[in-house]
Formats: C-alpha cells, sequence, structure tokens
C-alpha cells in the first residue's frame, strides 16, 4: 500500500524538526477540520463550539503535562476535495499542531489517508462505513485514526427486534406487517434502507415501497406519501437523514396521517428537527448509535449538554458533545505520553482508550479503529419524541420512559 | 522593453521563479497551494480561451473538469490504468463532452448561451450522483491510485513530484493556448467575437468555430480535471457544485478576459489571497465576500482585468 | 436674445467617435429650419444631442433663455422640446391608443391630453381607425405618423422631426407632408431633417447644410438658390 | 391510481404558484432591462429572513414581517440595479457582465445572510393553521392561502403594466428605450422601478414560502433555477406567457414525481429546458423571432 520504507528517512528527519519546535512549544494547536460555512455550517459551528469548550477546560485547568491548547479551525465549506484537502493541509502545515479533530469533513473520508501519511492524530465522528472501508484493510497504517461512531451495521438490523418486541409487550398494535421505506441516494441512507429491506425480509414482513430520492434538499414528499396512502404501511421509514428533508416528510405526513409507526432515521435528533416540527413529531421513533447518551444512568451526558448550553445557549446534537470528548480522549492520551510530538505513541495510547463519555463508554475495535457497538459500551439508542421531549425506551437499562402508541394511529 | 521581448521574457522569468519555488517552500502546505493554483490557473486560463477569445459565455465550463475528474479516476481506480495515463483520458472525454454541448449551443446567443450550459452541468451532475455503482454516487470515489516513477512514489515526498507535474502541465497548456490564440484559427476567433456578421461575411463559419473552440478548452481542462483526482486520491461531485465555478470564473474576470496570463495570475493570487483569510477565524464567509467585491470592481474599474491594467499603464 | 433655441459649437459622438465638430445653429421664435445633407453626416445625432440622448463633450444648448447641455432626456421633454425619431416602430408590443396616451407623459403634457389626443385623430385620422392595434402591425407610414402623434401627445413647444417621409411611398409622402405643413401652421415651431430639399424649403423659413458634422452652408428665404444649385449643392458637393 | 393523479395535480397547483410567483418577477426585470437577475433567488432568501426577524425575533406579528420583507428586498433590488446594473448601461456585452454582477451580488446576500442570521434554520409561522382538502387532497391552509394569491398578484402586475401610466412606462423602455426617453419617460427610474418591484415579488415570494420551507442562506437557489425552466418555457418576455408556463412546469414537475419519482425529475427538467433552449428559443408560447 502506501510506500512507506522510502520515505521513512525523509519522515524522521521532519519528526525530529517538528518535536525540537513542539518541545519547546507552551501552546498545542487542536485542529477542527470542519464546514463553518456552506450548507453543513450549523452542524459546523457546532463542531468548533464543542471542541472550543474542551480546550477552555483544559487551560483553565492548567494545561495538561506543561502544555495549554489553542484552537484552530479548518472550514471545508461545502466539503469539494480541494477545499477539504487544503484545510487539512493547512492544519497538517502547522508545527505547533498536536491533533485534529472532526465530526465530518468530506462525505467521504478520503482526508484520512492525508491525516495517516503524517501521523497526525485525526479523531472522526461520523460515516464510520467509508472510515471502516478506508481503514480496515491494513489498520496498522492508521494508528492515528480513531472513530467515534461504532459501525452502522446496528441501524440496518436492530429496528426488527425493537418493533417485534414492542408488539410482543402490548405496547404497539400495528394493523398489519408491510414496511414502506424510502430513502436519499448517499451512502449512510442508501446503505441503512438496503439492510433494513434484508432485514425486515427474513424476519416475514412485506416491504411494500422502498423508494430512492436524489440527495440534497427536498421539499415536496406528496407524491411518495400519496402512495403509502393508497396501502398504508404498519411501518413508514425514511432514512433521509437531513433535518430539514425530515421535518417536512413529518409535516406532511402529518396532514393526512396513515395508520403507521413512523420511523425517521437520525433527523429527528438534531435540535431544529423539534423547532421545525413542533407539535407535529410527537409520536415519531428514531434510533442513534454513537448519539448522545443521555439518561440518569450515563450523567456524563447531562453533564456536557449543560456545560455547552450554558456557554453557547443552544441545545447541541451530536456534534458539540462529541468534539468535546475527541480533544478530551486526545488530551487523555497526551497526558499519558507527555510529548504531544511522539503523535504515533498517542494514536496507540488513544486505541487504548476506555472512557465514561457522554455518548457511552468508548473503546475502540483495533481492527476497524471504530469504537465498539455493545449495549455496556457505545450503544444503540432508540428515542421516541413525545411532546417535545426525547424519551429513550431501548436498551431498558438505559430507558428514561417507555414507547406509547402515537396519537395518529388507531 | 519592447512588446514582444515583454511577451516572451517575463513568463519565461516567473516560470524559472515558480520552478524554484519548492526549493525555498519546502513545507507540503505551500506546495499544496501552488498545485491548487496551477489546477486553477489550466481551468481559468482554458475558459478564457472560449470567454474571453471567442465571447462564447459557457457556464458548463467546469463540467469539462468534473468530466475529466471521473475519467480518470475511473480509469486509474475501477480499471487499473497506469495514472500517468488517466490523467490524460481525462483531456479525451472531456473535449468529447464538450462537442455534445457544443453542438447545440452553437447556435445560440447570449443569455440562452449560459442557460444551455448551466443546464448542461446540472445535467451531469445528476448523471453523476445517479450513476453511483460506477461514480459513487454523492458521495463519490477515493482510494484513487498515486502516481509513481519506478520506485519513486509521488506520496511522502513532501508533494515535490506532484508540484513538478502541476508546473509542467500548466506549462503545456499555457503553450497549447498561445498555439491555438496565434494559429490563423485564433486570430479568427477576435474577429468573430467582435464582428459576427463581419466574419460570416468573410466565410468564416461561426457555428464550426465555437464548437472547436469549445473542444479545445476542454482538452487541457479536463486534463488538470484528471489531474486534480489523481493528486487529491478523490473524485466527488462538489467539482460540479456552485463554488468551484464562482471561484474560476473570479479568477477569469480578474485577471482579465483579453489576456492568456491574466486567469492565470488571478489564479495564484486568489488562491494565496483566499487562503490566507481562510486561517482567519470569524472570517471564514467575509472571503467569498471579499472575492465577490472584488469581481465587481475590477469588472466597473478595470474591465480588462487587473493585468490588463498593467498592460495599460505600460508596467 | 430672440432665439428659441441656440445651439454653439457642439462636438458630441458616440464613444470614441466623433460626429459632430463644433456645429452651430439656431432657430428663431416661431422659425421652422431644416436640416439636410448627405447620410451619416451628423443630422440625426445633432437630433439626439438636443434631445439629451447624447451627451456633448463641448459647446452648449440654450432652449429658450435656458442651459439644457447637461440635462437628462425627461427634463428636456418636460421644458418642450420633443423630437420624433426616425421611422421606426416604437413600441411594437403597444396598442396605438395605449401608445398615444402614455406619450403624454411628463407633468405639463398631462393635463391636455384629451385635447391633444382629438388634434392627433384629426391630423391622422388613420391613426384613430388603428387604434386597437399592435404598434409592430402598422404600415411603415402608420408608424410614422405614430411617431409624429407620439411627438405631439408631448406638447411641444420645439418639434424636432427626423426624415418624416423616409421610405414612405410618394402618395404616403404627400400626407405626411400635408400634415407636418398644418403642425408648423398652427405655430408650433420645428426643426425638420430631410433629404427631400424641395419639401423642406416649401416648409422652413431657414435650411442648414450639414456635413462631416458642421453647418457648412445656410441658406435663407432671401437667398435662395435655384433648384440646381441644390442639386449642386447636395449631391455635388457630398461626393467631393 | 386517481387519487395519486388528484394528489399530484394539487401539489402541481402549489407549486405552480410558487413558481409564477418567482418566475414573473424575474421576468418582470429580463422584459424591461433585458437582464438575467441571478440575484433573484437570493432576494427572496432576503425577504424570508427579514420576515422571520421582524416577526419572530421582534415579535411584531407575521403580517407586519411579510411587509418588512418585501419591502427591504425591494430597497435591495433598487440598489442593485443602482450599484451594479447601470454603470453598465449600453455597454457592448451588458447582458453578460451583469450575469456576473448579479452573481457576485448572489454570493454577497447569500454569505451575508449567513454571518447575520447564523447557519441555524428558521421558518416562519404560518398565515392560517389547519389543513385544506381540495379535491381529496389535502394542504396546509397556508399552501391554499399560496395558491389563491399567486393569480391575485399576477393579475395585479398584469394590470399595472397594462394599465398605469408607470407600469406602461416600463413596458415602453423594455421594448424601445430611446423612443421611451424621447417622450420623456425617465429611462434609469424605470430602470430602478422595474428592480424594486421584482425584488419585492421576490421578498413577498420568500416570505410566504418562509412558513412552508425553512429559511437558509441557500433557500433560494433551488426556486431561481426553476424560474429560469419557467422562463425559458415561457420565453423570456411575456408576463402571460410566463404564468402559464409556470403552472405547466408545476404540474409536469408533480406528475414526473408520480411517475418518475423524486430521483429522474430535476433530470428530466433540465433536459427538457435544454431542449426547448435549442429548438424553440423563444419559448413554447413564444412566437418565431
Amino acid at each position: 500500500m502506501l510506500n512507506r520504507r522510502l520515505f521513512t528517512g525523509a519522515v524522521c528527519a521532519l519528526a525530529l524538526a517538528t518535536s525540537a519546535v513542539l518541545a519547546h512549544a507552551d501552546v498545542i494547536k487542536i485542529g477542527v477540520l470542519a464546514p463553518v460555512t456552506g450548507k453543513a455550517a450549523a452542524d459546523g459551528q457546532e463542531m468548533v463550539n464543542g471542541a472550543q469548550m474542551a480546550v477552555d477546560e483544559l487551560n483553565k485547568a492548567g494545561g495538561v503535562a506543561g502544555h495549554t491548547f489553542e484552537l484552530s479551525v479548518g472550514d471545508v465549506g461545502d466539503a469539494s476535495a480541494d477545499a477539504v484537502a487544503t484545510a487539512a493541509e493547512r492544519l497538517l502545515g502547522d508545527r505547533a499542531m498536536g491533533a485534529i479533530m472532526t465530526g465530518y469533513a468530506s462525505g467521504s473520508n478520503f482526508e484520512i489517508e492525508m491525516m495517516a501519511e503524517q501521523d497526525m492524530v485525526y479523531l472522526v465522528s461520523a460515516n464510520s462505513a467509508q472510515t471502516e472501508g478506508i481503514i480496515a484493510p491494513s489498520p496498522d497504517d492508521f494508528g492515528t485514526v480513531w472513530s467515534m461512531t461504532p459501525s452502522y451495521a446496528g441501524y440496518n438490523t436492530e429496528i426488527v427486534p425493537v418493533i417485534e418486541g414492542l408488539v410482543a409487550d402490548g405496547k404497539l398494535t400495528l394493523p398489519n406487517k408491510k414496511v414502506a421505506i424510502i430513502s436519499s441516494d448517499n451512502p449512510y441512507s442508501k446503505g441503512i434502507a438496503e439492510g433494513m429491506v434484508v432485514a425486515f425480509g427474513e424476519a416475514g414482513w412485506e416491504v411494500t415501497e422502498n423508494d430512492l430520492l436524489p440527495f440534497g434538499e427536498i421539499n415536496d414528499w406528496r407524491a411518495f406519501l400519496a402512495k403509502i396512502r393508497q396501502n398504508p404501511p404498519a411501518v413508514l421509514i425514511n432514512t433521509d437523514y437531513v433535518s430539514a428533508n425530515a421535518a417536512t416528510f413529518m409535516n406532511q405526513f402529518m396532514e393526512d396521517p396513515t395508520n403507521s409507526l413512523v420511523f425517521i432515521q437520525y433527523a429527528p435528533s438534531v435540535p431544529e428537527f423539534l423547532e421545525l416540527t413542533k407539535e407535529k413529531s410527537s409520536g415519531v421513533v428514531y434510533n442513534l448509535l454513537g448519539g448522545v447518551l443521555n439518561t440518569p444512568t450515563n450523567p456524563r451526558a447531562a453533564e456536557v449538554l449543560g456545560k455547552y448550553k450554558a456557554a453557547f445557549g443552544n441545545e447541541p446534537g451530536t456534534y458539540g458533545p462529541a468534539l468535546y470528548e475527541q480533544v478530551l480522549i486526545y488530551a487523555d492520551a497526551l497526558g499519558k505520553v507527555g510529548d504531544p510530538s511522539k503523535r504515533a505513541e498517542i494514536g496507540a495510547e488513544i486505541a487504548k482508550t476506555s472512557k465514561q463519555t457522554a455518548m457511552g463508554k468508548i473503546q475502540f475495535d483495533p481492527a476497524t479503529h471504530l469504537s465498539v457497538q455493545s449495549n455496556d459500551g457505545v450503544p444503540i439508542q432508540f428515542y421516541q419524541i413525545r411532546d417535545g421531549e426525547r424519551i429513550l425506551f431501548y436498551p431498558d437499562q438505559y430507558a428514561t420512559g417507555s414507547f406509547e402508541q402515537p396519537g395518529w394511529m388507531k | 522593453m519592447s512588446t514582444r521581448a515583454r511577451d516572451i521574457l517575463v513568463p519565461l522569468a516567473c516560470l524559472a521563479v515558480l520552478a524554484l519555488v519548492p526549493l525555498v517552500a519546502t513545507e507540503s502546505y505551500t506546495r499544496h497551494l501552488f498545485i491548487i493554483a496551477f489546477i486553477y490557473g489550466i481551468i481559468a486560463s482554458n475558459w478564457n480561451l472560449s470567454l474571453g477569445h471567442c465571447g462564447v459565455f459557457n457556464f458548463g465550463h467546469l463540467t469539462f473538469f468534473g468530466v475529466g475528474v471521473y475519467t480518470a479516476a475511473i480509469a486509474a481506480k475501477t480499471f487499473g490504468i497506469n495514472p500517468w495515463i488517466a490523467i490524460w483520458l481525462g483531456g479525451v472525454t472531456a473535449a468529447f463532452a464538450a462537442f455534445l454541448i457544443a453542438t447545440p449551443v452553437a447556435r445560440l446567443k447570449g443569455i440562452y448561451v449560459v442557460l444551455v450550459t448551466f443546464a448542461f452541468s446540472q445535467l451531469a451532475m445528476q448523471l453523476v450522483l445517479s450513476q453511483s455503482q460506477i461514480t459513487g454516487g454523492a458521495e463519490g470515489m477515493v482510494r484513487i491510485p498515486f502516481m509513481r516513477i519506478g520506485d519513486y512514489s509521488f506520496v511522502r515526498d513532501y508533494k515535490l513530484g506532484y508540484y513538478y507535474v502541476g508546473l509542467g502541465l500548466l506549462v503545456l497548456s499555457t503553450l497549447f493556448l498561445l498555439a491555438v490564440i496565434n494559429s490563423p484559427f485564433g486570430k479568427s476567433l477576435k474577429a468573430v467575437r467582435d464582428a459576427e456578421d463581419y466574419a460570416e461575411s468573410r466565410g468564416i463559419s461561426v457555428s464550426t468555430q465555437r464548437i472547436l473552440v469549445l473542444v479545445l478548452s476542454a482538452v487541457f481542462t479536463g486534463v488538470a480535471g484528471g489531474f486534480y483526482a489523481i493528486y487529491l486520491r478523490v473524485a466527488s461531485p462538489e467539482v460540479f457544485g456552485f463554488g468551484t465555478l464562482a471561484l474560476a470564473l473570479s479568477m477569469v474576470l480578474i485577471g482579465g478576459t483579453g489576456t492568456t496570463y491574466g486567469p492565470i495570475a488571478a489564479a495564484l493570487a486568489l488562491t494565496f489571497a483566499t487562503e490566507s483569510l481562510a486561517g482567519i477565524r470569524g472570517l471564514e464567509e467575509a472571503r467569498f465576500i471579499i472575492v465577490a467585491v472584488a469581481m465587481i470592481l475590477v469588472l466597473r474599474l478595470a474591465p480588462g482585468g487587473l493585468l490588463g491594467l498593467l498592460n495599460r499603464l505600460k508596467i | 436674445m430672440d432665439n428659441l433655441l441656440t445651439v454653439s459649437g457642439v462636438t458630441a459622438g458616440y464613444g470614441p467617435i466623433t460626429v459632430l465638430r463644433g456645429l452651430s445653429l439656431h432657430l428663431g421664435a416661431g422659425e421652422c429650419i431644416g436640416l439636410f445633407g448627405p447620410n451619416g453626416h451628423g443630422k440625426t445625432t445633432l437630433l439626439q444631442t438636443i434631445s439629451g440622448l447624447i451627451r456633448p463633450t463641448s459647446g452648449s444648448i440654450e432652449f429658450d433663455g435656458r442651459e439644457l447641455t447637461r440635462l437628462r432626456p425627461p427634463h428636456i421633454v418636460e421644458a418642450g422640446l420633443v423630437q420624433s425619431p426616425q421611422g421606426n416602430t416604437l413600441f411594437g408590443d403597444m396598442r396605438v391608443q395605449e401608445t398615444l396616451e402614455l406619450a403624454a407623459f411628463s407633468k405639463h403634457a398631462r393635463d391636455d391630453r384629451q385635447s391633444n389626443l382629438e388634434k392627433v385623430f384629426a391630423l391622422f385620422p388613420r391613426l384613430e381607425e388603428r387604434r386597437p392595434q399592435k404598434a409592430r402591425t402598422l404600415s411603415g407610414g402608420e408608424r410614422q405618423m405614430l411617431s409624429i402623434g407620439c411627438a405631439l401627445m408631448c406638447a411641444p413647444r420645439l418639434l424636432m422631426l427626423d426624415e418624416p417621409t423616409l421610405g414612405l411611398s410618394p402618395r404616403l409622402k404627400e400626407e405626411l407632408a400635408q400634415a407636418v405643413g398644418s403642425i408648423a401652421k398652427e405655430g408650433i415651431p420645428l426643426i425638420v431633417v430631410e433629404q427631400d430639399v424641395e419639401f423642406l424649403m416649401a416648409l422652413a423659413d431657414r435650411l442648414y447644410l450639414i456635413e462631416h458634422g458642421e453647418v457648412v452652408r445656410e441658406i435663407d428665404r432671401a437667398n435662395a438658390p435655384d433648384h440646381d444649385e441644390v442639386m449642386r449643392l447636395y449631391f455635388g458637393e457630398a461626393a467631393g | 391510481m386517481i387519487e395519486t393523479l388528484l394528489a399530484a395535480l394539487v401539489s402541481g397547483l402549489v407549486l405552480g404558484s410558487l413558481y409564477a410567483l418567482m418566475a414573473s418577477g424575474l421576468s418582470v426585470v429580463w422584459t424591461t432591462l433585458g437582464v438575467f437577475n441571478f440575484a433573484h433567488g437570493a432576494l427572496m432568501m432576503v425577504g424570508a429572513f427579514v420576515a422571520w426577524t421582524v416577526s419572530e425575533a421582534a415579535g411584531l406579528g407575521l403580517l407586519t414581517g411579510i411587509a418588512a420583507g418585501t419591502l427591504v428586498a425591494a430597497l435591495l433590488g433598487v440598489l442593485i440595479e443602482r450599484l451594479l446594473v447601470r454603470p453598465f448601461y449600453g455597454h457592448r456585452s451588458m447582458l453578460l457582465i451583469t450575469v456576473m454582477t448579479t452573481l457576485a451580488a448572489m454570493i454577497i446576500l447569500e454569505k451575508g445572510a449567513q454571518i447575520i442570521w447564523g447557519a441555524r434554520l428558521k421558518q416562519l409561522p404560518r398565515l392560517i393553521d389547519g389543513e385544506v382538502s381540495i379535491l381529496g387532497a389535502t394542504i396546509s391552509a397556508h399552501e391554499a392561502v399560496l395558491v389563491g394569491l399567486a393569480p391575485l398578484i399576477l393579475f395585479a402586475i398584469w394590470r399595472f403594466t397594462l394599465k398605469t401610466r408607470t407600469g406602461r412606462s416600463l413596458r415602453a423602455v423594455g421594448q424601445n428605450q430611446n423612443s421611451a426617453a424621447l417622450i420623456g419617460i425617465d429611462v434609469p427610474v424605470a430602470f430602478a422601478i422595474a428592480f424594486g418591484l421584482s425584488a419585492a415579488l421576490a421578498g413577498l415570494t420568500g416570505a410566504l414560502l418562509g412558513s412552508i420551507r425553512f429559511i437558509t442562506p441557500v433557500m433560494g437557489a433551488e426556486p431561481l433555477v426553476k424560474a429560469m425552466i419557467v422562463v425559458i418555457f415561457g420565453g423570456l418576455g411575456s408576463l402571460g406567457a410566463t404564468a402559464g408556463a409556470a403552472y405547466l412546469i408545476g404540474l409536469i414537475e408533480a406528475l414526473l414525481i408520480v411517475w418518475l419519482g423524486l430521483y429522474w425529475t430535476p433530470f428530466v427538467l433540465f433536459l427538457m429546458m435544454i431542449i426547448v433552449l435549442v429548438f424553440r428559443p423563444n419559448g413554447i408560447f413564444g412566437g418565431k423571432e
């Protein structure tokens, strides 16, 4: 793969040079690669805020191993490859850069290779399927790159037993065993939708609709909903994760709801979704992997959310808390190694992380560098929105309430 | 200095300076910026061939670039073709795409050219998005093979190799443009731009000429796209997006539509100028505004572009 | 100063091309003057400069004792100096009635709109017949009538006509010449640009021959040359 | 099947109303000045944001907000005309230069909105709550208001250009600038009025749309592209043709979504646009040149 040996010499020379700079530097820069401008700017701002919060906190506590921190932002704009690469290069080119954090920078995560080539510590939140695709063939080449999100496989399958469990417990009454799925043409939505089709099929469900939309802004779901109303399924699934699209979907569904359980992928976890749908979304179900685990059994989440709200005045989604935790994970590893220029060692230290975070207990899988999904680690969480509240109803040990039949269903 | 000497010596001096840059700029960030500027320089100067020299307002120029990006990506990754060859294939398919666009556009005028070429670029993006099993759809293609010469790999040499490949392509593209412009064909382009009816009365077929000029302007744009894919090792549909288009257009306008070197100079200047602003937190949005304002000011105050202004002042 | 209009030393043109080179002429109160000369030598440019469509680079234009040189067209029309442009389609998609109504645009013309409309229809009965028709469907002569009609709707205190009979059949030409004559009789001062010198001689008190953007000869009724001399002036000198 | 078709019909009516409002504004500037205003969508976005600020952030009520959004957009429109369009009147390639300057205006407005209003999505409340059932298809009452309002506004513009002095003067300027000037019409004033009117329409549309869609700095981009398609279909020129084309495109789009799915609909629309441009540049309702 990467032609490493040839350039070991050059890399060593650079490592020496950077260590000379870093050893004397009191201030370590932490890069945030984020879409601060453009369509995804809301996410990008949140990433920066989360990281800023961690940096401020660390500095207030006197720094780590004698070093204080400073944030440096690389804007990836609308995520064109040259914008991402240029922002990444700028951060990578800074000799004082200790680590780089992101929620997501490019859709493809191609920048992971740039980071690995320079042994830069790079912690990622989203797009774990792409991360896995790049890292899994040769994990050893990516010693400094780690993903906070577990494999998305759980998104494909867990929904079936959860819904059937609700029916078995008598909490949910369904009119039939039909499911309709609509997804958007991006690997995340499409991949999950395909996985769900298989999972429902294997459990004996009939998939009545399996539609694909172009990825982008969707303002009118009525044509699809008209088809749904012709043949109402027991479960209606939308895997388009764009919160504005999902909110429109929900609002238009509620114009003339069918007797169906509505499940929307990811989007309802974004605070905006609630603001935009208000009472219309009461009853909708979604799940999260690697999202904030805000339950009494994980007080860490409430603490982080509280701090974020106090600092920035609004409720964060996933990326604020995630970037906050990422910076702290790096700081922990730095504390153990001591020298910020020993990035490979810091990467190795991050690999050993076992830490209770706002997302649950983070541990990394050495084969994929993703965090491990389990009910004791990073769990898959099922939520129902009711009257503007997010009620975590699965898994049971974290539950903050129980599922209730949505108001529009008979 | 005579104009002739200036036209030859100044570019040569600039080239010599650019050739020596990597000796001074040893870190990969600066070299990366130069490489990106070279790519934009090729896009802008070739766009200028149709826009400035022939007056065809082609809003789909970035489509040629995108076609080059995907051609090289698919050739190198899916078919395992050597990246050195793959980037040239980008030029071939881009020229073909240009021919497809040019045939209907050749007969149209003014705003209709803008609209049709814009529609074509949207169409191309939709095609790329929809054929996700080939193109990777919205998320694009990653891990595209990189360049090497024998055992020398272009990865981990602090972009030294890519710097010279980029510069080399820019030089080739510029020589190509100069050859086109100074040929009898190039001279007839100006005639069409300035007086279409007169040109037609002299037996110059305007539509054939437009088709030819669009195809020629696509060749090195496609090659630049191929190089972009190989260099960044990624192909994603944002290349068809509006951001890239606006940036390249501002380079053509600020550099000056009448000159060959203007857009290249503007590409270098704008890449470094916007990048120097990008490092300042809070200015992320403002830098786009600054570029847009600069574009308006140049159009109002120096319609020939900044280089044209310098020329007029005999500097 | 008795002159209604005084043009002194006007230089003007289109961009880098200079058409008028220090041209001077004047028009006394109640007078009609005619301009003639070869095509492309500045007659239309002169009218456009007086109307404010072209801004002169030097010289001055005074109308009724008021400096017009820096004014924009709407203010010049407001002052009562109105031009009927060379045979064009005006506003192709507008109906005749609409066009005439619109033409009474300036403040001082608005009050007399109805009576002026009646005057125009009295002058050009054909226009009344064509009222609901769109301008683009009119014949060349009718378009010319509409153009003059529009100018009359502006309540002119001085009317400039640019080749009112250009390209018309002899019969129509006659009709228009009569109409222009009756406008003059009503006491509206005129500046008429024409190729047909005999028509001008019959109408105007004085004639200016314009060549290369300058007045090369002023002809009075008193020193009127005979027909042959005019022809020689016209064709001989223009050719030479 | 019939129900699906009816749903598509109603959906097409809603889309058509929106497109008609957007495209008629674009068309007013095009017919009067011969300028294709690429900042039209951005003006719509400004209208929505201002309406939001006045009605939600300042709490002055939705109608005040809509009025403020319309007004601010109109003023911006006049400003764009003054600064970015007027300096190029009479220039040989004015059309193309103004394409670029209005594009620059679009960038400035979009990025400026992001700086002022931030990245988070916003939404306006609806004029009327509740749902309305038309032909068995349900739409929100607010959309029903839009459907009813669009023809009224179009009719008002049509009467304005046909019957009023100012409206006629805009048409006159659009058809022959010099002749218009010679009957005393102040051409630059007419241009400013046309731009202001068009921008006011954009602002109003944006403020109305802000209750149905989400307010973001780039919310104007998609409607602008659709308005472009509409104006091309109708033929760059007449208001009636533009309005007709708007409803036609809305309907075609809705039917395409039913038959082909959302996936291929934009593709087919662009393809149709190219075909119309190449074979009937004057639009499907336009005559020969």
